[in-house]
């Protein structure tokens, strides 16, 4: 999993240094700092589980097992990637892994992820559904009318909430007198629990317990994860709503570092630490390269596929 | 033998129900028969799985609808009033319709959100809209307005079985309209129907329109006018071939709905008819639709803002350039 | 008060007759038994409090003190009205007596109620907002919203909602795993109570206390009424998702009856009662046979009043 | 001295800020200076009340802006994107719209929504969009759409004072164009201009389209073209007057707009030109638009399907029968 923290991380890098060179299109949202909810979560999904996210999803679906190259190709915008580059970083998805979607909505995937636990349960399934969403989803009607449905059905969803204490340039104090999402699990009698999202094996930990209760049928279970955005909310942004000190602070609490101490400490020895980190740096950085290679998208394509049937594609204007 | 457009629906519904397991009905009171008692007694047969309550969120249900709908389910939604709707267009426009685009063609959503609509007996501003010009504007999205109970029976049949997201309208005034249900073969999704062939006038309508139209037509004949009624069925996608083969013969178009005029399907129609047929135009194509104005409270007030079939006769007159009997 | 309940209760009598009849356009929603929240509730507003509400609304808009006549003609749909019959019994305002309306949509003036809220306390005045609703509007995105925004900005709006167990023709418990809609308020540490809605005097000392926090500048408030619809959904509903038992049981938990038990507990004369009882019956009685009589909107006005100025108004189709 | 369409439009809120009062601005991080910078440094100088941070709750904040509008203030809401203002259609439409109407007339709506609509850049299919017809079909609304910094400075006062609910749509292709301000008083809202004159086809287009319009006259001038351009301003009140007015002398009508095409704005102008000028015109009207799929991520992609200056000269060339350089 230390290998898993890695590849978000250097991909994320690679994402800001190319978005940084305009050769990346949009404005992408970075996971940097939050790694750690992302891979201890899915370490307990497979791959018939599903799993939505937000703007800020590259982490997740990579942690969910999704081609590090293809996911990049979409990023660029290429027609080898994910979504054959119609997509893009706030909408990748990656079907045949169970990435069931990103979106750029806030708290816009929260209901579609209730959707797809109810089909789950409909089909007798044991499949469990996740989604990922930030702080600023709770003040979000949509995330409230669907903690109730996924109550009242007992859906079997994961609501994992990254509280990152920011949305956008504004702080958690500005968007709700709340300080804690688990505490809106409550009324509805969710399960729920709020973990340091930057300590690895807290959330590997939680979100076990979590997916086994959901897959007993006792679902669902919202979990809120501290954490840190250790860059700014897009690529680009200046951050100076945040003080010097608070960056440093947020450095600080790298989960990557940490578990790397976490690792010494229980008797690793930091040189195989420091390979695996190569290993992936070289890995991310190889899928980078054959990703920017990859062919962009023939124009002459621009009106396919926005419906099954050609004589509904044919729809002029 | 006749049954009611709500009977229609109900049959079509069960009947796609016992066909396909992975259809499934929800929506608010649903099982409890609906607002309108179209669902009624369907939760009794199939299960309170299959045909389930949902609380009073359309946003939420909406995206509940299209999740499932991307797992596999075939989701039937039922939004009580199309105003409603509007709590439901984040879901239908940004998710719903984008996400096979979106995905690079690797997901689907299968879902049917049937709705109702249109002003009748008093029910006011805010349950009395006809916004299906919204949805028409939304590539991804298709969309089916029947104008009759054996119309509405197929139609949702096809519309269940397309495998897009349908927005399906039922006009409140035909819900109790009567008819025998004809044992033909599926109607095909973005065909338009001619319900009544004649030379002089192309009149378009659909949904309830169609009725008025069909009205309009009779006393129109009466005075030697011979109108060739146009059901379009479905407004997204637009049949131009079914349109173009009629205006080649009559030469004029009277396009009627019920929704605002301005900004309606009928100016999208009005303005291809205007590029596409220009040649063939002998008249200006002409309109008839709301004027500007929410639909008020007030029976008198009501009565004097919905357009029917007294406006169509009216528009046709116009449009041969000949005076008004009123 | 005795007198301002009977009001209500034979004014929704006559709407159900001439609804029943024919004479009354679309399908008005009874505030029948529900009449000691309004009452309880609207005995400490003055006129420059303002009210909104939801489509089963008539007992509020009385309760706050509008003219009998003038609401009545407005659900007759009568020029007379007090929205000259464009509203009807669901959009009903009054703004001179500080109504500032109800609302066919489920949970769709309580934003607009936290917003006037704002603008008295943007404008310094020690006005509040009050919004009734019932239960199945807090299975609504904008409920939640409305709360946190309202906790957040500290806003005097009372929230006042009426659960009497149903959303049309489906009990709580199929809209909800919440009972206590109460409970909503406590991740936003809004203050709030659970009362016997069917209790005059607790609705009375209830709202008085809530209200008495709303004008110290210590608001929001959500304050729930425990009540039962006497009548069905709408007029023409024929309840057959409800047992006999219960809706003799409804019947016992009249609030009118209780009042006038207590009162007479407390010694006042029976007669005495029956004269108010009597005296309201005359007066919505005469009330409803003028509003009857007045004139009809004039159909040649039906395009007026879209904006405000005539240049706007002239838009075509 | 020249300032960009984002200085222009701050300059315009601070100045309106401090004139009235009653204005308040709110919206999701405009305290911070909004995600585009428009309301930067406004809250520091006007205060944290005038200038409010909301929750990311389109729903609420529109009801809320709403409800204070009733109540003696003028809110300037911001809703970020345009996608987004799908989660305040049931307010907009249902109350924000009909408040005055359905009240009789005793209750007004002062109230502006700015919003930020196109593509550009990658934003993709949740990013994009061009909402605006569905706008002018909701009787109450005011729509306005400048296409340039010194038109939204007036654009922009004008709706703040008109005592309606009014749309103000900001095109983000246009937030970094620079131009002078021009000290002429506030431009009425409902009438359109003239931007180039001409003789030949008239040019119809609004917001960022505009820019695009005149490059193609330009272009369609070294080629002997001459083009008259119109800028809406307003889509609802349409300014049918300055419409005619040109096609009166031109005969040829192109219109042009990034919205879908199907059910666009287009649309309603192009219906009304072939009802009301039908004798008018020597060609049919010409409508430029997005053809229908949703706005794509990549720029290949979102280039190929975008319109821009190039279909408008080839718009221009079938509309005058010359075949088109490329
Ligand atoms: C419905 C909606 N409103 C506004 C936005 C603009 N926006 C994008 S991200 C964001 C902040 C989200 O904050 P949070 O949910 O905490 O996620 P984070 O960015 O912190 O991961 C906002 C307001 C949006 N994308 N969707
Ligand atoms: C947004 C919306 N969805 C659905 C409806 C249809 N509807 C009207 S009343 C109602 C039930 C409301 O229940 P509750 O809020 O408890 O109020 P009550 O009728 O019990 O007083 C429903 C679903 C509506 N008016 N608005
Ligand atoms: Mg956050
Ligand atoms: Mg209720």
């Amino acid at each position: 999993m230390y290998h898993a923290l890695w590849r978000i991380r250097l991909f994320e890098g690679h994402v800001q240094r190319l978005a940084a060179a305009g050769e990346i299109p949009g404005f992408p949202h970075l996971s940097t700092g939050q790694e750690a909810v992302a891979v201890g979560v899915c370490a307990h999904l497979s791959r018939e589980d599903v799993l939505f996210t937000s703007h800020r999803g590259h982490g997740h679906v990579l942690a969910k097992g999704s081609d590090l190259e293809a996911t990049f190709a979409e990023i660029l915008g290429r027609e080898s990637g994910l979504c054959r580059g119609r997509g893009g970083s706030m909408h990748l998805v990656d079907g045949s892994n169970g990435v069931l979607g990103a979106t750029g909505v806030v708290a816009g995937n929260l209901a579609l992820a209730a959707g797809a636990a109810w089909a789950a349960q409909a089909k007798g399934e044991r499949n469990i559904s996740v989604v990922f969403f930030g702080d600023g989803a709770t003040g979000a009607g949509a995330f409230h009318e669907t903690l109730n449905l996924a109550a009242l059905w007992r859906l079997p969803v994961l609501f994992v909430c990254e509280n990152n204490g920011y949305a956008e340039f504004t702080s958690r104090e500005e968007h709700s007198n709340v300080n804690h999402v688990s505490s809106f699990a409550a009324p509805y009698a969710i399960s729920t629990k709020t973990i340091d999202g930057n300590d690895l094996p807290t959330v590997y930990e939680a979100a076990r317990d979590a997916i086994d209760l959901l897959r007993r049928g006792e679902g669902p279970y919202l979990l809120e994860c501290m954490t840190f955005r250790m860059a700014g909310h897009y690529v680009g942004d200046a951050q100076q709503y945040r003080s010097k000190e608070e960056l440093t602070a947020v450095r600080a609490k790298c989960p990557i570092e940490r578990l790397k101490r976490q690792l010494i400490e229980l008797g690793v020895n930091e040189a195989d630490l420091d390979s695996i980190g190569l290993r992936a740096r070289q890995e991310v950085q190889q899928a980078v390269e054959r990703a920017r290679a990859a062919p962009r998208p023939d124009p002459a394509t621009v009106l396919d596929g926005v419906y099954r049937s050609p004589s509904l594609n044919a729809i002029p204007g | 033998m006749e049954h009611t457009f709500i009977e229609i629906l109900r049959r079509a519904l069960d009947e796609e129900l016992a066909r396909d397991g992975s259809v499934y009905l929800l929506g608010e009171d649903v099982a409890a028969g609906g607002a309108f008692g179209v669902t009624r007694g369907l939760a009794q047969k199939h299960g309170d799985q299959r045909v389930r309550n949902t609380p009073i969120s359309e946003a939420a249900i909406t995206g509940l609808a299209t999740g499932a709908a991307l797992c596999g389910l075939k989701p039937v939604l039922e939004i009580m009033f199309i105003d409603f709707a509007t709590l439901s267009m984040d879901c239908l426009v940004n998710q719903t319709a984008k996400y096979r685009y979106m995905s690079g063609g690797q997901l689907a959503v299968p879902l049917v959100v049937r709705t109702q609509a249109g002003a009748a007996g008093g029910a006011a501003a805010q349950h009395s809209q006809s916004l299906e010009a919204w949805f028409i504007h939304v590539p991804g999205l298709v969309v089916v307005a029947p104008s009759s109970p054996a119309e509405a029976y197929g139609l949702l049949k096809s519309s269940i079985r397309l495998g897009e997201p349908v927005l399906f309208i039922e006009h409140k005034r035909l819900y109790t309209m009567k008819e025998a249900l004809a044992d033909a073969e599926l109607p095909p999704i973005g065909k338009a129907r001619v319900v009544r062939p004649g030379g002089d006038v192309t009149l378009i309508a659909y949904s309830a329109m169609v009725k008025d139209a069909l009205h309009a037509a009779e006393q129109l004949a009466t005075g030697g006018i011979s109108v060739e009624v146009i059901d379009l069925r479905t407004l997204l996608p637009l049949d131009m071939a079914t349109i173009a083969a009629s205006v080649a013969r009559t030469h004029r178009v009277l396009i009627a709905h019920e929704a605002v005029r301005n900004g309606g399907v009928g100016a999208e129609i009005a303005a291809r008819i205007g590029t596409e047929l220009f040649d063939e135009l002998d008249a200006p194509v002409t309109r008839v639709g709301c004027p500007f104005a929410p639909i008020p409270f007030a029976p008198e007030l009501e009565h004097a803002l919905l357009p029917g079939s007294g406006a169509i006769v009216r528009g046709v007159h116009e449009l041969l350039g000949l005076e008004s009997p009123e």
